[in-house]
């Protein structure tokens, strides 16, 4: 957290301090909660939500499959069919929440690990793959779906949405845009400056980051020495942490930032606190950095868990429920299996392809030349 | 044919004026783009005008700038941002280079980056440090942008409005100290594509090829060699990215000599990338090495400095004198 | 403010707001003042300050000394000798009273508005003429007054501040660094950066924000909605909002946050409320984008008139002081304009001087030709 | 002589270790440079054994991370600063360029800039966006800096060694698809000057010159144009700004011809600025045109076509050809 010879500065003394110039306080405050780790319906003064059963085992059915593909993604990655996955691994509450309480013409900007919100806009889960396979580098129209193409410049696309979302308000429209973004990204200067510009323009946007405690091996102490929903009210606006790993309260605080969007009062910022359950990326080892006993505990806050012990205690679903979900989930992921070994490389060629889209000489003199090196091994291949 | 009298400034000016009337997507955005009409007045008037729904004042940030305007292409607008000065583009840099150039492209073409960044490049105005840079080479080598200039009143009418129309990214350099230098402006004439580099002046025994602020100095080297008995023909390039290497070919084939002139640094410079692939299209051609004409490996001098610092008549004609001593 | 079309959006309706995602208030806080603009000394909780007649003296001198060379290097620009002058007209208190709450051993990074505090710091005035005039992009030994140089690119000289002051705490020094910059950087990316940085670290700068009311053309309201010094909460540490024309207050706002440094407990950020009196630079025409009431307003308030009516109030000086200073400033006029127009222009080679510390043969080269080139003509000449 | 075999990865982690142990000045501070040693290792161990104070786990931020490096130098220490991947230099650029690469010269040489930073580069990993560039020309335009890239683990160790000295800021690239090639260390050589160009393979009908990733390549080309009887020389330019011309203008006088081979996109390349140069040079000894063999003008492609993309032996090879056939 400070380097190693600031501990070695005089102590403090709080005596000298003023009230004018307080530190402010980094005491860990409440988290809007709805539904506890242990599967207990709890109430909170600003947030209520009015669910039926059938949102509520949609949901439920939301973050099983977002599980299941992403296991089935990590799978694949081990079996060599992607060069790399990013797993959600526990965040399932934060994005579901969060991705459900979208209306179909808000516009979302994600980083690279929102499987969850993807799949909550339809997004076809093959198509998250195509770039982790290497085949390309986003693999959907983002105006299908409203929902951006993964942004792996940290922090970068948070200016994406604002300038979306000032747009959204030039057009009249109410919708909103969301930007996901993580702890680590909070550090990046163009956060702030999308905080600065959404204040100031009032853009109808709601900045969702999930506080899931590492930024691969640093954990949050290394971005902010206070909670980061904090950093909005600097800005102008509202900030708001929510327990990450609960999916009701996610989704009554995310809907209340949207809500707060489209009347035009501009942008909110949503801390959920969760936790990356696995590893950054497939590629990382978190045996080099963090304790076990860490995502041990974090076991006991698992999002689908504790709905599942509420919908069960409520009786809200019986084991054909759940047996049916078990199935849907192996079929999704037999599907995802196979679509992904079916991906085929793309052409060569499609090197040059979209470069520009009105067309460029070099690109064309570079595809043509390239195309006459390819087919001269074709010709002594005759 | 509607020809007027005008400077490059106003040329800009009146181009940026039709673009926000023909088309509603258009915006203008920028720090001080707005009251002050910005630092050289060329977006003058036009938040009066257009009202400041279409001519925004932002935030001081760069980044902000460019990555704001990026969303606003997504959501289908087509904004023109205005980056104060050269050297304050930098803050601006990840967004154009991983963000503004990538995103079609990334996007397997479905979205499209309709987005131009003006930026006033160059020095002899004698300003201080960041004022006076010719970063086009920083942009050029990335893939996805275009890069243009243009060189008078006509050209940066036109090219502003091709740059605005284009479905992608363009850097739009300035050059600055030209901006109150007058030329004929005809509002009626349909212009070349883009990227076509122009015979400034036809020539016979050596090609000087510009762009931007230094086309004229080019030209005024033609008229001095011509005292001389030289005949300079003046390539104007108006594009860095792409580069109109065809028509460079055409006047290296026909002068057999090539000497490229820019602000920019030598070292890695545009120049560098001309001579490369001239010399390779016309080996034959050449009777000398292609010669280049520029700025130093050095920062961009105090102002005091920059008249020995920038390449002038002398300058130019020394290069000629010496690719014609081969 | 707000782009045109966000006022066609739906009006407020603020019943829905709830107590979690409060907009924080906008509302003008308070200012740290001690010396009213009718000169009256008051009192303030947390910030006092124990001033002998000598030293407010020594403050008035400062600041009268300091407008004096500013009104010569604004006079210089117009007759030629300055290429542009960026004056600090209406922020001398700002300038001078936290440059001399500053210590020997702390350091200095400031913008390109700092002549006052470079006057503090012992930094000859006609130094700071060199890079205005063109003969140099900055003409002082940073290490000689602990003084970095003016820096331009708006913003980056607080992450130089907070890594500066990262090393101070390595080297277990109780001195601290000073940052300056405007109303308008706090919009960069780098000034949150630096924010974020020395949070962590917690390292001892302060950053000095002169809220001079415009950036260039554009209002502080283009950059933010809600008063500046509340930034710095949302990072971790503490912000204050100063009267930036009030010497006194300025002095003891910042030696407060100048020793919470050095005792080890991080950063401040203090907001120097003042204004730009003149144009942004000799360059700009403020005609253009603000009224001049609104200038006329704040010469009421002027940081020089209220110290004197002060000091003339409680007998602090005498007419022979006044005239004494009177007599000072002129001369000191006088010295700046000889040594500004005895300012020779730098050998043309200089060109090529300090790009490397190591040395570089290309650039020996390209002097060498260049060296020759000049050569060339001097031959002609003959 | 204390020769061990290593890898460049193992190469670069010992020098950075010597520098932490030989000056209390250094410094090694980046993203995850702690506990994790650096998501490619390099920095592993390092935190452990000389403490939180002088391997910083840095917030995530580029800009920040440079900028402090330079306040940190400006108090008298040696920053060695990690940038995770190619592509997320970008955030950092404007403190590099505008800041890092003038402070010097903005001084009068009154403070100085020993700052390093590493940059793992290039492709042939299978990483997604942004893991596979070779953004050294957009640092090598710019006057102030060192651009460098070893290719072996002797220089890997040696030329870290240097830059860490260097009193100027060094952009030091590294070949990360390299990174577990193994060589020979000697850990007791004394270096050459950290700009200079090695011969790595003598020849005499062609020279390639290359640097970073490319040099393995370029000597499995030699080695199999020798099995067709053509003589290549191999130049490791190890050094992209400065560049070591006259060791290429010494090849090409041998040889007369030259092919240049980088990763990077041709276009605004460094093969442009080596091929104007050394055209210039030697333009009686090229029998023909400098070629250039390095990347498309487009955005580097997703990983499944990188082995298309990435210049590899056989268009090494078929631009030997073509040079030849001239
Ligand atoms: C500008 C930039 N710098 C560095 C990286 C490398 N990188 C990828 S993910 C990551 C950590 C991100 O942490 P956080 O924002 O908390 O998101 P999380 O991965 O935990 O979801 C880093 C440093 C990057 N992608 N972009
Ligand atoms: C990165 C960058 N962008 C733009 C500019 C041009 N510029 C110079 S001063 C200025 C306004 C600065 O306003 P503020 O920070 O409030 O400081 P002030 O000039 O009022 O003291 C601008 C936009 C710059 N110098 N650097
Ligand atoms: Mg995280
Ligand atoms: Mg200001």
């Amino acid at each position: 957290m400070t380097v190693e010879s600031t501990a070695a500065r005089k102590p403090r003394r709080s005596s000298k301090r003023t009230s004018a110039a307080k530190t402010p306080q980094s005491s860990e405050p409440q988290l809007v909660q709805l539904l506890t780790p242990e599967g207990e319906r709890v109430t909170h003064p600003d947030y209520e939500i009015d669910l039926s059963a059938d949102d509520l085992r949609g949901l439920y059915r939301d973050m099983v499959l977002t599980r299941r593909f992403d296991a089935e993604a990590t799978a694949l990655q081990r079996q060599g069919e992607l060069g790399l996955w990013a797993s959600l691994l526990g965040q399932e509450a934060a994005q579901i929440g969060s991705g459900r309480a979208l209306r179909d013409d808000d516009y979302v900007f994600p980083t690279y690990r929102e499987h969850g919100v993807a799949w909550c806009r339809g997004v076809d889960p093959t198509n998250l793959l195509g770039m982790f396979r290497g085949v390309n580098h986003g693999g959907w129209d983002p105006n299908t779906n409203n929902f951006h193409l993964y942004t792996i410049v940290i922090g970068s696309q948070t200016l994406h949405a604002t300038g979306y979302a000032m747009g959204v308000a030039k057009d009249g429209a109410d919708s909103a845009v969301i930007a996901y973004f993580g702890d680590g990204a909070s550090s990046q200067g163009d956060v702030a400056e999308a905080f600065t510009f959404s204040a100031v323009y009032n853009a109808p946007v709601v900045f969702f980051c999930q506080n899931n405690q590492w930024a691969i091996s640093e954990p949050t102490e290394k971005q902010t020495r206070v909670p980061l929903y904090q950093r909005a009210q600097g800005f102008g606006f509202p900030g708001v942490r929510v327990d990450g790993n609960d999916v009701l309260a996610c989704l009554a605080v995310t809907r209340s930032a949207l809500e707060r969007a489209r009347r035009g009062e501009g942008p909110t910022l949503v801390e959920a606190f969760t936790y990356r359950m696995g590893a950054h990326t497939t590629s990382d080892d978190p045996t080099k950095y963090r304790a076990d006993e860490e995502r041990v505990a974090w076991e006991a806050k698992d999002p689908i868990l504790r709905l599942r012990t509420y919908m069960e205690k409520q009786d809200l679903a019986d084991a054909a429920y759940f047996t049916a979900l078990e199935e849907e989930s192996e079929t999704l992921g037999k599907r995802v299996r196979e679509a992904v070994r079916a991906m085929p490389d793309p052409d060569p060629l499609a090197i040059f392809d979209h470069t520009y889209a009105d067309g460029n000489p070099l690109v064309d003199e570079e595809r043509a030349q390239f195309a006459a090196y390819q087919a001269s091994f074709a010709e002594e291949g005759n | 044919m509607a020809t007027q009298k005008m400077s490059i400034a106003k040329a800009l000016n009146e181009s940026l004026r039709k673009a926000l009337e023909t088309d509603p997507k258009v915006l203008v955005m920028g720090e001080d783009v707005g009251k002050l009409g910005g630092v050289f007045r060329i977006t003058d008037g036009l938040q009066k005008d257009f009202g400041e729904g279409r001519v925004i004042d932002t935030p001081l940030a760069e980044s902000g700038i460019v990555g704001t305007a990026i969303g606003l292409a997504l959501r289908g607008y087509r904004p023109v941002v205005e980056i104060q000065f050269d050297g304050f583009v930098f803050p601006a840099y990840d967004q154009i280079v991983t963000q503004l150039a990538k995103m079609h492209a990334r996007a397997l073409g479905k979205v499209k980056m309709p987005v131009v960044v003006r930026i006033p490049y160059g020095g002899g105005i004698g300003a201080v440090e960041h004022h006076s840079e010719s970063p086009e080479a920083l942009f050029a080598h990335v893939a996805g942008l275009k890069v243009v200039s243009p060189s008078n009143a006509n050209d940066a009418y036109w090219m502003m409005q091709q740059a605005v129309q284009s479905d992608d990214p363009v850097i739009f350099f300035e050059p600055k100290r030209r901006y109150w230098d007058k030329g004929e402006l005809d509002t009626e004439a349909i212009p070349g594509p883009l990227h076509k580099a122009a015979v400034a002046r036809e020539g016979s025994d050596l090609t000087l090829a510009a762009y931007g602020p230094m086309v004229k100095v080019c030209m005024e080297a033609a008229a001095a060699a011509q005292e001389e008995g030289k005949s300079l023909e003046v390539l104007d390039l108006r594009s860095m990215s792409p580069i109109d290497f065809d028509a460079v070919q055409a006047s290296v084939e026909k002068t057999g000599r090539l000497v490229v002139v820019h602000e920019a640094p030598v070292f890695y410079g545009s120049g560098a990338e001309i001579a490369a692939r001239i010399t390779e299209r016309c080996f034959y051609h050449l009777e000398a090495p292609v010669l280049r004409v520029g700025g130093y490996h050095a920062p961009y001098p105090p102002a005091r400095l920059e008249d020995e610092y920038l390449p002038g008549l002398d300058r130019v004609l020394d290069a000629v004198d010496r690719s014609l001593a081969y």
